[in-house]
């Protein structure tokens, strides 16, 4: 059974160490919020300039000048503090957010990530998406293992636009997950419930090592 | 020297001419100059280069300069709320030059700063890095971005002071404080102007050397794009 | 996490070693981090790189540390209030690297925000441009300068909450801000702790993202360099 | 009579104009603020964080936290600003300070200045020297016009090592006052009471023009 989007979240919520800065993205990265584990303190960045986000408002809090980079309303905490997007950037860039959760189109198996642009399509734009990865100290990727026509979207090389090369560090699926030390390769290292290794392998068109427990 | 203007379109007069190009604060709907960008539809001005962050949406913020055809290029990093631009875009009647969102920061940062050219990871082995001057720094590579200047800077802050001295509220701080120091000309529209020495001059975000003029904002929607909430569980 | 240290010798146990780079805030003897500067001279770390833009007088700040001959190579933009500094300095007994004191500022936050070069105009055509790259922008001549990283950075401010958010008071601001995002680690001493949600949100100067560690320092000398003054008038 | 340290600081400071935004240098450019204008208002800045420096304290007024870029105690006004070192020079850097008013050991013909080091004697360092004269709009020199030997500090080149190259805009001596265009030649404009045209120019390294006026 693969997991679903908040099992995906929740696995992700796992690489949350006690005092770590993160950022997350939109979609299923924002529900990690929902799993922190206890005894875990984390604070959330928004990249338009807060560190220190709250949960959504009260109906009767609702700020217009308080919104988060998804645009959505949320709150702040006693951590809280403000500051431009220049220095938000400079935080992410200068390598001082520990973690950032980011959804994705494609992974590669070389750690390239594409999640901004579709060719021929409407293009939205990679908002802060690229300076997060070139930024940020560890990236973990949530992303459905294949798209609608079963294709894999972990793949050998990216075919859709880039947003980072040889950035991603842990890609989350809802087939399992899969680890990488620096530039080497991606190993799986778990598995959703029944799902097995060759199903992966059938479905992974990326080169993968398989953790030792799991072979 | 009095900074304060009666309003938008005073606060704007004689600072307008066709293809100049405008950089207007905000991330998304919020910390707008909605005043100001009011005034400069109203003015016709035409042929802008537009940049923000975003374009607003289809009939509020920079969207209302879409529906007028005063744009005729965008320098964003996201630009996914609004459908007149997807269509404008579409039809090649709009020019659109993408930047990541921190590297858009940094380089109207630099702009304001004297810097004309800076390093950056951001980008390295995507389309972003086309063109652009490569180097390597401690054996990892790097791309050449370029600081950004406006003719005109339009920013929105929360409170004023006299001299032009801003604080902004929030998360509608963003982009503005860059954009501040960016325009040759720096028009700030607020939300109240208070007298000199009333402001703590420890918090002041946007010192007044950056603001030539200043108008206290006739009206606020300061509307929401995605108004999220949650249920107060029963007691 | 407990960022909250009884005291500057625990707040830097085991962070130091032989020959490692210091980054230490501070404008004169104004905003320097007195009380972790004087842990750092009884730890007896040695051969020392500190970048600051002063070198303290020869009692105070970082001239304890030339006292103690700690110091392998100074860089600043200014020294001239040191006599220990200028002895050592013209026996070869010390190395010194003089940065403009803007270029010197901009370097420090480009290290703390991932950026290992920029152009900037200051210092063309003098001793400084010497070795560097120039490049042309616009038809202006710009010089490289390098980010700027160190192994600790010791900052003082005036208030921090227990989550290390911390702000400044008046001038003694000054390079501090920068010196806490550039550090591998940042150690902040203050002159009072306060709780979380007791400093407004949108007045800190440095995130606790910055800071690893933080005291509140022991004493506060807080020395004068220059004390002027003018005589009220009699009424 | 050639023009004593307060004259030449009354004649600078005719330069400020209603508005402007004006660092001054340590030393006979810091009389330049006895002499604003009535009916000018300037608003200084001290290179080490602040916009709106005040007058010295009084006594009771001293504060360590609040001192200019000559380490002098000072005060706030109620248009007062501080920021950081860094917020500081982009300021400078960025062109935003209308005019700066500095010392000098020597300036030359084609605007090179030399203000911080004399090889051989111990270097104190530049400072906020070499920033201010290549960001800030206007540059004012006032300086003697020859060193104690008699010798003229208005050079054909400068002998001393740089501070910046073409960035001096106005030099004001004890024996009069040149302007520049741009990049042009210096121009006497200005004698101080009882010099002559002549004796400026037995006492000048410098290639000058005359101004008609004085000619």
């Amino acid at each position: 059974m693969p997991w679903t989007r908040d099992d995906m979240a929740e696995r992700a919520a796992k690489e949350l160490k006690d005092g770590f800065y993160v950022n997350l993205g939109i979609g299923i990265p924002t529900l990690v919020a929902n799993y922190i584990p206890d005894g875990i303190d984390v604070t959330l960045q928004s990249e338009n300039g807060m560190l220190g986000m709250g949960p959504f408002p009260y109906e009767d809090e609702v700020d217009a000048d308080l919104i988060n980079a998804g645009k959505q309303t949320i709150t702040e905490l006693n951590r809280t503090s403000y500051f431009s997007s220049a220095d938000s950037f400079a935080m992410i860039r200068g390598g001082h957010i520990d973690l950032s959760i980011l959804g994705a189109m494609e992974v590669a198996e070389n750690g390239d990530l594409a999640n901004w642009m579709i060719p021929g399509k409407m293009v939205k734009g990679m908002g802060g998406a690229m300076d997060l990865v070139a930024g940020v100290k560890r990236v973990v990727v949530i992303m459905d293992h294949t798209n609608k026509a079963g294709e894999s979207k972990f793949k050998q090389a990216c075919t859709l636009p880039l947003t980072g090369t040889d950035v991603v560090d842990m890609l989350i699926t809802d087939l399992g997950v899969f680890e990488r030390n620096g530039s080497g390769a991606f190993m799986l290292t778990e598995l959703a419930p029944d799902v097995t290794v060759d199903e992966v392998k059938a479905k992974t068109e990326a080169a993968i090592e398989v953790g030792n427990h799991l072979s | 020297m009095n900074k304060i203007y009666r309003d938008a379109a005073a606060a704007l007069d004689g600072l307008f001419f066709d293809g100049m190009t405008i950089m207007a604060g905000g991330f998304g709907l919020c910390g707008i100059p909605e005043n100001l960008i009011g005034a400069l539809r109203d003015s016709g001005v035409r042929d802008l280069t537009v940049i923000s962050n975003n374009a607003g949406v289809d009939d509020f913020g920079l969207g209302l300069l879409l529906q007028t055809r005063q744009i005729k290029k965008m320098v964003s990093s996201y630009v996914g709320e609004n459908k007149t631009f997807e269509r404008q875009y579409l039809n090649n009647e709009l020019e659109l030059e993408f930047n990541p969102q921190g590297t858009l920061a940094e380089r109207i940062r630099a702009g304001g700063a004297g810097i004309p050219g800076f390093y950056t990871k951001t980008g390295v082995g995507t389309l972003i890095a086309e063109g652009k001057e490569h180097k390597d720094f401690s054996g990892e590579t790097y791309i050449m971005e370029t600081g950004l200047k406006a003719d005109l800077s339009l920013v929105k802050a929360w409170k004023a002071d006299t001299e032009g001295n801003l604080i902004y509220r929030k998360t509608a701080r963003n982009f503005n404080p860059m954009m501040a120091t960016a325009g040759k000309v720096t028009v700030a529209e607020v939300e109240e102007i208070v007298e000199k020495g009333a402001l703590d001059p420890d918090c002041i975000h946007t010192p007044g050397i950056f603001v030539q003029r200043l108008i206290k904002g006739a009206v606020y929607e300061k509307r929401i794009e995605q108004r999220t909430t949650r249920k107060k569980e029963a007691v």
